[in-house]
């Protein structure tokens, strides 16, 4: 069996565990048992090969070219935590098994388990340094989701959520600070990053990378500041804090440290970072626990304590001090794993995990009680037990530490002071649980735990027990195996043994343990007296809080942030853009000082002068009317538009000529039928702040004045200067003979670049269907809905001819003139539209003019003659008009496809007829028949659907008008 | 016939139409003549339910000679008005609205008048009673209402009367 | 001639961005109307200001930007024109639309914030 | 590229076109033709673009001469790496999104099906072309039909986003037209590959007048890129967009990212002296400033569809901030997490409303994680019991896709989000790591962390929120079409990460041929149309 | 060049133009909005007169359609507007 | 610009003198005249013999150019002969139903039976308060 095939053995089994009927807890269990015992199996049959410091290496590529590769390597350290995963693993199933409640829908908790099995395997199997980010996260997003199993719970939610926000950001932090080592390496490859220490620690950017990679490792593994989320993370299951909060997540950041240890360590930045944090988080956990009355929270401050042991262990820059945390690593991992599940099985059978209330228990559960009590000790560092001598290796070191004489003298008492906390809240454990007077308030009634329900913890501690008697016997071969890639593959000399003679160490221990015992008694007396019943002192350390309210005011600050840097407003918006633009194209031009050319000038027209004034006048008028005035306003643009036309008729540009009279027209109508729905004139409200409303329109004023000179002066420059190497020769060239046309515009538009008109009547179709869609939902304002004042102010029951036309079946009324002279103008137009239409692409015309010619005949109809009229007698359904010209044209190019040329393909056919002669027949003329077609549906569907309205709000009035008398 | 007419429903306009294709292009090739028929034939068909119904032109003759006095009232009225616009501060012209009584009822023929009054400079078609039996008139300058009546139904109306009823 | 034509073009720009600026939505369609006469003058101003020259080709003339005006800007203008027409249409209804639901015509639905 | 596959080319244009004409002319009535033609017009848009991925890949750039007129004169159709990722894209999202509309958004409104077909011509238009106006045309296709999705189903939020979406694009259009005019004006020549060649030859004191165009040209794409501060119609605009129509929107802000991306390594090269990296820097801070606001924007968002929408924001910043550095790693890594990020946010979009109908019962209301009150701990049984509540299947699915969405979009290990933030940070700090390499460096370092970790924040709390809650909770339906839609998005996904070499091998390839542009120039400028009956025949003379 | 003619068509656009800056001082002016429309029906018949004119000077036949296409339907715009104000909507 | 023919440049260099001056009096007129109806006559200068007079000029002109007849432009008066009475009626009749609203009595009936606009010129809405525009 492959490394591989380790590593997805716990995914599979998650995968099968998930199909799983959600409440066959035994089955569960059993599954996900022995999934983690096959596991463990296989990883205790692998010692032999790593036992003399034998790597095993496996490899698969993903993405080489990030460095990013599946590489699994396994080492005696990698090893060694693989046990601890795989055993503990196995352990905590058949626990969970009798923990959970029989209603628990526990597949998702089993599936959840395996997979951070998978994930923990990952990190500790990770030969590549990416590879270890992904399963590090993995393991931050399983956990997570286990924290918040019990999701009902606010203090699962949130204890989830703070576990994942800070040992995630702390991932991220890991992510960059790779990233940095893999860059100044050179590769992401555990091996050749082991074998670059040197250029490692003495590049300049060695301190950030390390601070980086320390946050990752100190989040995950609770060191302080981050350390507080580990407690609130307790709100999950017991198995889960078992498994995950003491032997395995919480380990991931020390696992790093010591994996990284040989090229990161060595020099005084470790030191004072990791060895200062280390200490303080040694003291900080200790003292917390022994004020806490949850168990497991006293539990969680506790492994606080042994982490920031641990990490204080790395962080002496000593090999021995390295072999004394792996060895701490295994020793915690086994005594807090049992008691983590001794205190679960406390509160299973009590109801409660409050020490305060729980008393005398050992009466009732004496098993559960004797192993934890055998725990505990290990915890306190009690002789015979494993913690003794991970701690006494431990205060070993301290004594031998080498630096700043102040810390050499520090560092012994800091570690007693820390042995004493840790033996006070091991006899609050203890001692307050299981002796005294046995309560009797208990949710529950306690007994016995299940046998299969103690069975680990009795494993565990059992051995505890083994490796405390027999270290060298039991843990010696592992350990140095484990120990020696984490030292850098030569072990320094230390031994395994209980008794070392009267050593300081022993001193300090005895000290800790009598200390120990004093401290307990005084605190149990005060706390009698209802003193110190929460931690003194160190509210001002709770990071929890400051985590919480930093979060808050992070997102209420976000919200400020986002108010003043955005806005709902559409004008700030508008003047943003138009001020943006004109600020870039100006440092666009700077440098480059703005000329004139000397292309030669025109000679002045004054009637020309004389036109442009007009159109100037109107426009300026435009704007100073459209907001009280709007149909003076729509006027005036109309002459602007008129304007602009004459110019492109003067300067030789008949097509747009032609364009821009039928588009004005059209316009000007639509804009005529929007009118209808606004109210006749806006009601003047009083400004609030008349000065601000000044300071704005002069801001704007000067914004358009200078956006306007901006455009004026670039159209200048242009205009003078001499015309560039144009392409546009090439079309005046080849317009006749290949295009087939003399009209050079036209045959652009169909020909040249047709894949433009395509498009845009494609836009054309696109917006009326929009215009259409909207409309069917059209409400008008309420102050429309009425009929205009002009319809109301005459009177219904009176002989005229301005009440309601439309009745008229023909044309009557004062419209009896408009309509006869419209329905003349029908044919006429029709003609018009087919000469434009057939002459397009030799002179000015084509498809688009012919189109809105049609357009504004028929709308002219509805004009004079009402829709209803035109629709009863012309049934248009311009969707289709639509549909059938955007395939006409498409197909139209794609005909050219057939015969082998490209889309859009230009082929004329040429006949003789009789009589008639040569006749020439481009395909470009049918593209222009579809353009024509479309541009005849979109204009009628967007005018109709906007007439439409009228009718609807007239057959809406209808029954209103009804119950006046109506003339006959 | 009535095949005859239903191809062909209006045969003036058919022609109207005709002329303006050929005007329109330029020219009398027989690809144009072709075309020509063909709109001319096609159009009168497809917009057959948009026309006016029961309008026809009963009097073409009448028509064209009709035509011709409007143009030459036309050029006669515009020298008048442009005079009477440059001397304005001194003589204002007698301008005012004038009631027509009308017995013209088809429109067409009312639609004609409009057009005739519209054009003609000097007169402008205000309204149309409901019943059509009299209009309303504004009148550039006028002396005697009564003449001007009689001489207005005389000169138009009657025409319009004969060329379309 | 040149000069005044840059001169019409920026005003016609300078009235539309003044418009476009406006709080009512029917100012800001009538800005941006007029927007686009400016902007297709201004690409039109592109090609060479000549008079009588349309590119329309014509036997026995050279084909060259001496005898005829550049053809592109105009078909370029022939589809920016087309597209202005459908936009002004499109925000022509949807400020009748926005009318009808917010009951103002604010470009907002809502006066001036204090 | 083989002579056979130019013509698949014009596949992606012409396909949409005729679909979205077929679906007007099928009747309204005909659902179940109107949902099968769109799905399979959009997924044979995806099978058509596959192909031309493959072939750009192993064959080269593809070009084909629209109406057979050759480059710089006629329309030329453009085919490289980059162009054919993005529609490989579009294939994808519009697939998802096609199919996810016929659970129920394509019936609130008229036309729905030939908008939506009409957006993706303007797409792959937009990203196909190689001609500048062409390039405004099919911006005014897309954002034609656009305007109209994002109105589908119309109401008053949705009309005033709109309004204020169309206003402002209607201006970016001005500038658009202003900014190619001026360019054309300077250079004479609108094919984009010409205009790299003849942007070189300007002359001194003509150069102040193109760069004055491209930047109002570049403030037109910025809009459409959503840079800060020109994108705060962005936010209203997606919200108000129906679920499907919000998916393809993240296309949108693509688009003003991949013309940026086109034109400025084409015009704007190492080589091309005075104008080397124009704007370089604008558009570097711009995208910082991008990136920051829609970071914090992220950590601001408490309901789902705003982190979605702040997502979008933070992929502009991001591929912004990559493109105004200028450096083909960077470029490379960027385009990967185009692919990466555009897949993501799309399930975002279609996620949110499915995680919405977990709506928890009335009187059961969790409130916000961050404000529940500061409970003491549950010590007791009888304070809460301690027994899980078991998720419906249903409620279980959607949990799963919201979780690898998630990872997706906060860029955690270890999906393809993940490998794409690898490779920015990666690149941004770059081989020879270099303290001294610029503050904007390390700031887009910076904001790439932050943007994952706020990201893991306002995902998380979104997520307790609708999956984990007190008490009774609605078992949400889910249609199989939207099942399916998001489905193929972590599909996709899926594909992207385990194929993630070959994937960021074809984006190292793309970056390449973008920082070199001479072979895109050249394989434009010298393809030659297809002599044919119209160019052979001599002058007004008839062939027999 | 026939300097009669040319002088003659200068004077007929200078006419023309003269007169639509008097025509746009009723446009601006009003007094009412009848005015303000009659005035831009004339703006459209000046606009044809000047395209006319245009056509003849530069001897180009070209010009003709425009001057059409203002002669078929620049009525049509003012003659909304005056179906506008006598009525208050546009199409009834 | 010349056809070669002096006579023929001579009557086309007078239609267009003469259209010049008809329609700048006409313009001068419509600026001048003091009531809306008296304005509505003098544009008709404009559009008749000042049209007229520029299609006979192009007509003759073009005709002699090309060597054929070339009719079309005198398609142009006659279509807006045929066009410019829709504007004209309506804008008469906005103006009586303005006067009539307004309670200005000057203006007659057509004829009985009366086409009234208003049913009580009193209860109409006075022009200050009034919703139309001006
Ligand atoms: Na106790
Ligand atoms: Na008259």
């Amino acid at each position: 069996m492959s490394l591989l095939m380790l590593l997805m053995l716990p995914f599979a089994g998650c995968i099968i565990t998930a199909l799983l009927p959600t409440r066959a807890r035994t089955v569960l269990a059993w599954v996900a048992g022995i999934v983690a015992a096959i596991a463990a199996a296989q990883v205790i049959l692998l010692f032999p090969q790593v036992r003399d410091g034998g790597v095993l290496l496996e490899s698969y590529a993903w993405v080489p070219s990030l460095g990013l590769d599946i590489v699994l390597r396994m080492d005696g350290f990698a090893w060694i935590f693989a046990v601890i995963i795989t055993t503990i693993g196995v352990l905590v199933c058949l626990y969970a098994r009798y923990y959970m409640s029989p209603d628990d829908p526990v597949a998702r908790f089993y599936a959840l388990f395996l997979a951070f099995m998978g994930a923990m395997l990952g990190i500790v199997l990770s030969g590549n340094l990416l590879q270890l980010v992904v399963f590090w996260e993995a393991t931050s997003l399983v956990s997570f989701l286990l924290i918040g199993y019990w999701h009902h719970r606010v203090d699962a939610q949130r204890g989830a959520r703070m576990a994942l926000v800070v040992t995630g950001a702390g991932g991220l932090c890991l992510l960059a600070g790779v990233i940095l080592l893999g860059n100044i390496v050179g590769s992401y490859d555990l091996d050749t990053v082991l074998a670059a220490g040197d250029v490692i620690r003495a590049h300049p950017l060695y301190p950030p990378m390390l601070v980086l990679i320390l946050i990752g490792a100190f989040t995950k593994s609770a060191q302080f500041p981050f350390h507080f989320w580990l407690p609130r993370a307790m709100a999950a299951p017991t198995p889960v804090s078992a498994y995950l909060h003491s032997a395995t997540m919480v380990k991931a950041g020390v696992f790093l440290l010591a994996r990284l240890w040989p090229v990161l360590s060595g020099t005084s930045w470790w030191f004072w970072l990791v060895g200062g944090t280390g200490a303080l988080t040694l003291l900080l956990g200790a003292f917390i626990a022994m004020f806490q009355n949850d168990l497991k929270r006293l539990l969680a401050y506790s492994t606080i304590s042994h982490l920031g042991l641990i990490t204080l262990l790395f962080g002496l820059n000593s090999p021995l001090a390295a072999v004394a945390g792996v060895f701490h690593i295994i020793n915690h991992a086994t005594f807090k794993a049992s008691l983590f599940m001794a205190a679960g099985i406390i509160d299973h059978e009590t109801g409660t995990r409050d020490i305060s209330r729980l008393n005398g228990l050992i009466r009732a559960m004496p098993r559960t009680g004797t192993l934890a009590l055998v725990a505990t000790a290990a915890m306190a560092g009690v002789p015979l037990l494993n913690g003794f001598l991970s701690k006494e290796m431990f205060f070993a070191e301290t004594i031998f530490v080498h630096s700043h004489p102040w810390v050499e003298w520090s560092m012994p008492v800091v570690a007693t002071i820390a042995g004493i906390f840790a033996v006070v809240y091991s006899l609050r454990f203890g001692y307050d649980i299981f002796f005294g007077e046995p309560s009797t308030d208990l949710p529950r009634t306690p007994h016995e735990a299940p046998r299969w329900m103690r069975a680990p913890v009795q494993l565990l501690v059992i051995t505890c027990l083994i490796v405390g008697i027999i270290p060298g016997l039991s843990i010696g071969p592992a350990l140095a195996a484990a120990a020696r890639p984490v030292v850098g593959g030569e072990l320094p000399i230390y031994s395994l043994a209980v008794w070392h003679g009267f050593t300081p160490p022993l001193v300090m221990s005895l000290v800790a343990i009598f200390g120990g015992i004093a401290g307990y008694l005084w605190l149990r007396q005060r706390q009698a007296r209802g003193q110190f019943l929460r931690t003194p002192g160190v509210s001002r350390f709770d990071g929890r809080q400051l985590f919480e309210s930093m979060l808050l005011g992070l997102t209420r600050g976000s919200r400020v942030f986002l108010r003043v840097c955005s806005t709902r407003r559409l004008q700030p918006q508008l003047f943003a853009v138009i001020a943006i633009g004109l600020v870039l194209a100006l440092l666009a031009a700077r440098g480059v000082p703005l000329e004139w050319g000397n292309r030669a000038r025109l000679p002045p027209s004054q009637s020309f002068v004389l036109l442009w004034i007009i159109g100037m006048v109107c426009a300026v008028g435009a704007a100073a009317m459209a907001k009280f005035h709007r149909l003076v306003a729509i006027t005036l643009m109309g002459g602007a538009g008129l304007v602009t036309c004459l110019t492109f008729a003067w300067f030789s540009a008949p097509d747009l000529a032609l364009t821009q009279i039928v588009v004005e027209i059209i316009t000007t109508t639509l804009l005529l039928l929007g009118l209808r729905w606004l109210p006749m004139r806006e009601k003047v409200v009083p400004e609030r702040d008349p000065l601000r409303g000044r300071l704005r329109r002069g801001r704007d004023l000067l914004l358009a004045a200078l956006v306007g000179s901006g455009m004026a002066a670039l159209s200048y420059a242009l205009l003078t200067r001499p015309v560039p190497q144009s392409i546009s020769p090439f079309f005046l060239q080849r317009a006749l003979p290949e295009g087939g046309g003399s009209n050079v515009v036209n045959v652009m538009l169909v020909d040249f670049r047709a894949l433009d008109t395509l498009g845009e009547i494609t836009v054309l179709g696109a917006v009326a269907l929009t215009v259409y869609a909207l409309l069917r939902r059209f409400r008008p304002a309420a102050e429309s809905i009425a009929r205009p004042s002009q319809q109301r102010a005459v009177a219904v029951n009176l002989d005229t001819d301005l009440v309601s036309p439309s009745r008229d079946e023909d044309a009557g009324g004062y419209l009896l003139v408009p309509a006869v002279i419209a329905r003349l103008l029908l044919p006429i137009a029709l003609v018009v539209a087919a000469h434009f239409f057939l002459r397009g692409h030799n002179e000015p015309g084509g498809g688009f003019v012919a189109g809105l010619v049609i357009a504004i005949a028929l709308l002219m109809q509805s004009l004079m003659s009402g829709t209803r009229w035109v629709e009863a007698r012309a049934p248009i359904r311009p969707t289709r008009w639509i549909a059938v010209g955007l395939l006409l044209a498409s197909v139209t190019g794609l005909g050219s496809v057939l015969f082998g040329f490209p889309f859009l393909t230009s082929h004329t056919v040429h006949a003789n007829l009789p009589w008639i002669g040569d006749v020439h027949l481009p395909s470009a003329t049918f593209f222009d028949l579809g353009v024509l077609i479309v541009v005849v549906g979109a204009t009628l569907l967007i005018l109709t659907a906007l007439a439409h309205q009228s009718i609807r709000a007239h057959r809406q009035l209808a029954p209103r008008a009804t119950t006046h008398p109506e003339a006959p | 016939m009535t095949m005859l007419r239903r191809l062909i429903p209006a045969p003036w306009l058919s022609i109207g139409l005709f002329v303006l294709w050929l005007a329109l292009a330029r020219s009398t090739a027989p690809a144009q003549i072709v075309l020509g028929v063909a709109l001319a034939l096609v159009i009168p068909v497809l917009t057959a339910r948009l026309r006016l119904e029961h309008a026809r032109l009963r009097r073409p003759g009448q028509a064209v000679r009709f035509l011709a006095r409007v143009a030459f009232d036309v050029i006669a009225s515009n020298l008048i008005v442009a005079r009477d616009v440059l001397r304005f501060r001194t003589r204002r012209p007698a301008a005012r609205f004038v009631v027509i009584p009308l017995e013209l009822r088809d429109p067409a023929g009312l639609a004609m008048l409009a057009l005739v009054t519209t054009i003609v400079p000097g007169t402008v078609w205000s309204e149309l009673a409901v019943d059509r039996s009299s209009m309303l008139l504004h009148v550039w300058d006028v002396d005697d209402e009564a003449t001007y009546v009689a001489r207005f139904k005389n000169r138009y109306e009657r025409p319009l009367r004969d060329i379309f009823e | 001639m040149e000069a005044l034509l840059a001169l019409v073009i920026g005003v016609l720009a300078a009235a539309g961005i003044w418009l476009v600026l406006r709080p009512r939505t029917f100012q800001v369609v009538m800005g941006l109307a007029l927007l686009s006469y400016a902007v297709n003058l201004f690409i039109f101003s592109m090609g060479s200001l000549v008079i009588d020259q349309p590119p329309i080709v014509v036997p026995g003339v050279a084909a060259d930007l001496a005898h005829y005006t550049d053809p592109m800007p105009q078909a370029l203008v022939l589809t920016a024109i087309v597209i202005g027409f459908a936009t002004t249409a499109l925000f022509l209804v949807i400020l009748l639309a926005a009318r009808g639901l917010s009951g103002t015509d604010h470009v907002d639905g809502e006066q001036d914030e204090p | 590229m083989n002579t056979l596959l130019p013509g698949l080319m014009i596949v992606p244009l012409v396909l949409p076109l005729m679909a979205a004409a077929l679906l007007l002319l099928v009747d309204g009535s005909q659902r179940r033709l109107r949902a099968l033609i769109n799905i399979a017009a959009s997924l044979a848009g995806l099978v058509v673009a596959a192909i031309l991925l493959w072939a750009v890949d192993h064959g080269g750039i593809g070009v084909y001469l629209a109406a057979n007129w050759q480059a710089p004169f006629g329309i030329v159709l453009v085919a490289d790496r980059l162009s054919v990722l993005m529609l490989v894209l579009v294939g994808v999202v519009s697939t998802a999104a096609a199919l996810y509309a016929e659970a129920g958004w394509s019936r609130t409104g008229a036309a729905f099906h030939p908008l939506f077909q009409i957006q993706l011509l303007g797409l792959n238009g937009v990203f196909l072309t190689g001609d500048l106006f062409n390039l405004f045309v099919f911006f005014e296709v897309l954002l034609a039909a656009s305007y109209g999705l994002q109105l589908h189903g119309s109401g008053w939020t949705r009309v005033r986003a709109g309004m204020h979406y169309i206003a402002i694009n209607l201006l970016a259009s001005s500038l658009f037209l202003v900014g190619l005019a001026v360019l054309y004006g300077v250079t004479g020549t609108l094919s984009m590959a010409d205009l790299a060649d003849k942007a070189t030859l300007v002359a001194e004191h003509d150069r102040g007048l193109l760069h004055v165009g491209a930047a109002i040209l570049a403030v037109a794409f910025l809009i459409k890129a959503a840079v800060w501060p020109l994108n705060a119609w962005l936010v209203p605009a997606y919200s108000a967009a129906s679920v499907p129509v919000a998916a393809l929107f993240v296309l949108m802000t693509k688009v003003g990212f991949y013309a940026l991306f086109r034109l400025w390594t084409l015009v704007f090269p190492a080589e091309a002296g005075l104008s080397a990296h124009f704007g370089g820097t604008a558009l570097l801070y711009g995208g910082l400033l991008t990136l920051t606001f829609g970071t914090v924007g992220l950590l601001a968002s408490i309901r789902l569809e705003r982190v979605a929408e702040y997502s979008v924001l933070v992929s502009s910043g991001t591929l912004l901030s990559a493109l105004g550095m200028d450096s083909p790693a960077l470029s490379a890594a960027a385009v990967f997490y185009l692919a990466s990020t555009t897949l993501a946010v799309a399930m975002l979009f279609l996620l949110v409303e499915l995680v919405k109908r977990t709506g928890v019962q009335a009187q059961a209301q969790t409130p916000d994680v961050d404000a529940a009150p500061d409970e003491e701990d549950n010590l007791d049984d009888a304070q809460l019991p301690l027994i899980g509540v078991a998720f419906p299947i249903s409620v279980a699915m959607l949990g799963l896709a919201f979780i690898t969405c998630a990872l997706l979009v906060a860029g955690l290990p270890p999906l393809a989000g993940f490998l794409a933030k690898v490779a920015l940070l990666s690149a941004a700090i770059g081989p020879n790591v270099d303290i001294a390499a610029g503050p904007a460096r390390w700031a887009l370092v910076v904001l790439l962390l932050l943007s994952s970790a706020f990201a893991t924040i306002s995902l998380t709390r979104a997520g307790i929120r609708h999956f984990w809650s007190k008490g009774g909770r609605y078992v949400p339906y889910l249609r199989a079409a939207e099942a399916g839609a998001v489905l193929f998005l972590i599909v996709a996904a899926g594909l992207l990460t385990v194929y993630a070499e070959p994937a960021m091998r074809y984006a190292t390839a793309t970056a390449a041929s973008l920082h070199a542009p001479r072979t895109y120039i050249d394989a434009v400028l010298n393809a030659r149309p297809r002599p044919g009956p119209a160019t052979a025949s001599p002058i007004g003379e008839a062939p027999p | 060049m026939n300097l009669l003619l040319s002088v003659a068509s200068s004077f007929a656009l200078g006419c023309y133009a003269l007169a639509s800056v008097l025509v746009l001082l009723r446009l601006v002016g009003g007094p009412r909005a009848q005015d303000r429309v009659f005035a831009l029906d004339l703006l459209y018949v000046h606009a044809m007169l000047v395209v006319m004119v245009v056509g003849l000077r530069y001897q180009s036949d070209r010009y003709f359609e425009a001057a059409l296409l203002i002669a078929l339907f620049g009525f049509v715009s003012s003659a909304a507007m005056a179906k506008f104000i006598l009525r208050g909507e546009v199409v009834e | 610009m010349s056809t070669g023919l002096a006579w023929v440049d001579v009557i086309v260099a007078v239609l267009l003198v003469l259209s010049g001056l008809l329609v700048l009096i006409s313009a001068i007129g419509f600026l001048r005249l003091p009531d809306f109806f008296l304005r509505m006559h003098p544009p008709a200068l404009a559009y008749t013999l000042g049209t007229w007079c520029v299609a006979g000029a192009a007509t003759l002109y073009l005709s002699v150019l090309e060597g054929r007849a070339a009719l079309h432009p005198l398609l142009l008066p006659v279509l807006l002969a045929l066009t410019v009475p829709v504007t004209t009626v309506l804008l008469a009749r906005v103006s009586l139903f303005r006067r009539r609203r307004t309670g200005v009595e000057d203006t007659p009936m057509a004829s009985a039976p009366r086409p009234t606009d208003v049913a009580d010129p009193e209860s109409a809405p006075r022009p200050k308060d009034s919703t139309a525009p001006d």
